[in-house]
């Protein structure tokens, strides 16, 4: 299947800001709940710019697609099916390790990607992943030496944290998995090709994981089904929680 | 006794109070308190906001509200340092808060029912907190003053925030505007006794206001926060459910019903709407978050010993 | 206040509907997780029992109103602030412990309803208090048994049952509540004053905390706000949870 | 031996075995193995629809979700019990299906990711299992055979169910029908692969042909599958994803494209979407109940106690 250059921008653009959406969102449930005050504050200000990521994908989505839907209008008016998140980021939080292993196993792609799409030459794509460059080699920074100090921690610390990468392994090929439209943005120079990102963040995971005495997971069958809105049964309920509010007041504006 | 007089007279010239002067154990005990409290009145502050997070109408709205709460936060954490120059650990302040011995403000033993609820709390809520805050950033004791600074300029914003949330809603679908009134409802009283009792029944308020700790007394600061808020009540075209309400032409100030303070000594005996969900989603995170601290701690002195080794 | 027969018979109504409904959406949230199977069978159909009684009381209510709204529609299109179940049946399940005691105590006070209602002057009252008194008995009848069976069962379940009757007692008082509705409908000889019921609730809960080896809560301080709409903070969720489908698709027709 | 010999004399014969009768060791743990991996198949399969209760979109729908996932514990239990007319305990069932050790239908790792997926696991779930359940009504082993009685009738009743929920919404608003194709699409697939795995690849048929245990060939029952399924959807206006699918007229069967093994494969090394979620579900409720058992048996006890005093 080809696609032309805008279409690929909308779905490109839709998986971005729905995989930060979703992220964010499971981050801000730990709001008030996390293990101190200081990672309560930092969670939150990481959710925040997750948030603030997804409005300008969607932003940029929404007039690449050309149809009059806003930031607003694809975040809360799309069911499961319509969302490209990948499944890692809807997977629950489980404990604090969970949730900061899935943290950094996206924040070390994101880093990545973003480096390579703040030069690219679309000037729309340059500047929200200039912007987010900026707040997400601070969440790598943050989640890895999370992952450093519960690998390397207690007995238990450790043991947690290796459940949680154990699990969460699994998660981590689809985030190289090419679709129409990433093929499409890489054959047109916008975006680079999802697979070639493979070799860094492995060897960025590999030193962090080698630090936090960890072990890393051998390679092996995936889940997929993001990319395609074929989803985990927990995106459902986020969704039905998040899209509350504009769907029960169809026409109020906020 | 001569320390006692001589500290009189710096707080009488408005001197500061810095953590290593001396200070009456009263004054310390008393700062110790309040530090606490109104730090303690973030951290749970955020737990009934925080419910509204991921159910934001929109994605401006979830961003500014997780700012907010973030800001709370941070409070939490100057006041806490504010406390522990007084030589107190943020610890042992947390176990009391978690063992049910310290306070914190009754107001976040309400639920917040509605997304009207986080307008009506930035509006009221935080309002009447700027009104008890902003004379406190003239506080004689030094780092609490420049904690309440930092403070107050935050909540001003919330505030705002706040008043523009509801007036989106007031100026909403009928629906929107049904939940602005609602929360009003539900808000208003409670606002109302944040004040905390009328002078008359309120203990310890003249050893504070000669220690300059407080500078205005609960009566005063609760009718400064009904004149300032019923016209921006009006001017939203919502109503405060208080049947005896009026101005008085003559004082300038706007006259309210009586407070029914029986539901307030209810919460603060434990009988509050949300009184035990608060503090077991505090005991929660705490306990569950333990093998996190743990690890964070032992892998620090694993770290600390890797450098010895290193460098000796 | 006073208000006409059918305005009374319409929130009476809405109470007894919006309180089955809840209490059996909590009891559905139990399918496939129950201690044993033959319990998970049990409490499955509890639920669906409790789900049949707030269809028949919830299609009386849209009769009575005459505005056309049948079950669905109020079930799926009212917010919290507009649903007039009692605040002890949204309390979240917890453990099993809390999920039994928080039935044993409703189910005492709707057989007792149901008992008197059974005798309702009012046809459509009668016909549907008759119908569910049948399974109301069966309720009651395994709920009770169950607060025996774990408050005289081990040290551990014990002190859970006992933990989860001090939680919940607070929650009692409103069952007896009188509101406009249902105060007109007991001047009008087609209810019970509620207030009524208490003596012979109590003595049955008396009855079986003490075969249990339990001690009763002392009646104190008791939590309202249910029957003004005035909620605890989950029942927000439970709705959104609920209602989504109908929420997200208004048009159509399942 | 003469008991084998005899044994499947009255097989031949249709006579039902019992569990009293003799029966040899093979036949006795094919049973048992057969046997337990349909209960825990019913038993797992409460989770992806169980799945939905919470959120069906009416309450008649909601009513009949709830008695379809009852009947499907029921079939659990008696077919926990028929297995134990082997010899085996309940307990000894579940610990092997809780430690990984036995298998379940693996449709059910498959997600319920739409309100369509509980039609179309009503008509095409259910469908295929009753056309592998039927033939097992005449199974020799007699409890067996009486248990599938029973389940084969509820069974019927839920596949009319499902495709009624389809029917609505495939005649329903464009998106209602775009949710049933969308389901459709996933589970179709899944649907053909519960029969098992072609007949040349298949261990174990012939002798359970032999013992009545297995009355048709897997590649005969998915065939049935097909011929009756293909116009089901073809009424429903919904698209069968499989390009090579046709009706050969000489024959009068569909002939149907290549299945995918590698996918069925993989769910069966534990590699399912959700083959990890269902297991913990299990585990979860199993473990968190564990107290409540406990306190069963000990009241029980007490209560035997009690009565031996008394009459003692």
């Amino acid at each position: 299947m080809t696609i032309d250059t805008q279409q690929a921008l909308f779905g490109f653009a839709l998986r971005l800001g729905d995989t930060s959406l979703v992220l964010g969102h499971r981050l801000s449930e730990w709001c008030g709940h996390a293990p101190e005050l200081e990672e309560d504050i930092a969670l939150t200000n990481i959710a925040l710019d997750l948030v603030g990521h997804a409005r300008l994908w969607l932003s940029l989505a929404g007039e690449a697609e050309g149809q009059g839907r806003d930031e607003d209008r694809l975040a809360y008016r799309r069911d499961v099916f319509d969302y490209r998140n990948h499944l890692l980021v809807e997977q629950p939080n489980r404990d604090f390790g969970h949730t900061i292993v899935r943290q950094f196993l996206h924040d070390a792609w994101a880093v990545e990607l973003y480096e390579r799409l703040a030069t690219s030459p679309d000037a729309g794509v340059a500047g929200i992943a200039a912007k987010a460059l900026k707040e997400v080699r601070y969440h790598v920074q943050h989640s890895a030496e999370w992952v450093i100090r519960l690998g390397d921690g207690t007995a238990v610390s450790h043991a947690k944290t290796q459940e949680a990468l154990d699990r969460l392994w699994p998660y981590t090929g689809e985030m190289f998995e090419a679709d129409a439209a990433s093929s499409a943005l890489a054959a047109a120079g916008i975006a680079p090709a999802l697979a070639d990102l493979r070799a860094t963040w492995a060897a960025r995971v590999a030193d962090t994981v080698a630090e936090a005495t960890l072990t890393r997971p051998a390679d092996g069958w995936m889940h997929k089904g993001g990319l395609r809105g074929e989803h985990s049964e927990h995106l459902g309920y986020l969704l039905a929680e998040m899209q509350f509010l504009p769907r029960a007041y169809p026409d109020a504006v906020w | 006794t001569d320390n006692d007089i001589r500290f009189q007279e710096r707080i009488d010239a408005e001197e500061k109070i810095e953590p290593r002067d001396w200070m009456p154990d009263g004054y310390r005990r008393t700062l110790v308190r309040q530090i606490a409290q109104h730090a303690h009145s973030e951290i749970v502050g955020m737990l009934p906001e925080g419910n509204w997070i991921t159910r934001a109408p929109s994605l401006r709205r979830k961003v500014a509200l997780l700012a907010k709460v973030q800001d709370e936060g941070g409070h939490g954490l100057y006041l806490y340092s504010a406390a522990e120059t007084l030589g107190v650990s943020r610890d042992e302040l947390v176990e009391q808060l978690l063992a049910g011995k310290a306070k914190y403000s009754s107001i976040f033993n309400y639920p917040t029912l509605t997304w009207a609820d986080i307008g009506a709390i930035g509006w009221l809520v935080d309002g009447a907190a700027i009104m008890n805050q902003v004379p406190l950033c003239r506080c004689s004791y030094g780092p609490y003053a420049r904690a309440m600074i930092r403070v107050c300029r935050e909540e001003s914003f919330h505030q705002r925030q706040g008043y523009e949330l509801m007036l989106a809603l007031a100026n909403g679908t009928a629906e929107q505007k049904r939940m602005a009134q609602d929360a009003l409802n539900r808000w208003w009283w409670p606002s109302l006794m944040m004040f905390g009792p009328s002078d008359d029944q309120s203990a310890h308020s003249a050893q504070n206001m000669a220690w300059k700790i407080k500078r205005f007394s609960n009566d005063e600061l609760r009718q400064r926060f009904v004149d300032a808020t019923v016209p921006q009540a009006e001017f939203l075209g919502l109503t405060i459910p208080d049947p005896d309400l009026r101005l008085n032409a003559e004082t300038g100030h706007y006259e309210f019903g009586a407070i029914d303070w029986s539901e307030f000594n209810e919460i603060l005996k434990g009988n509050g709407p949300c009184n035990r969900e608060r503090l077991e989603a505090r005991r929660k995170a705490w306990d569950e978050g333990a093998w996190v601290r743990e690890a964070a701690t032992a892998h620090a002195a694993k770290r600390a010993q890797r450098h010895l080794k290193n460098v000796g």
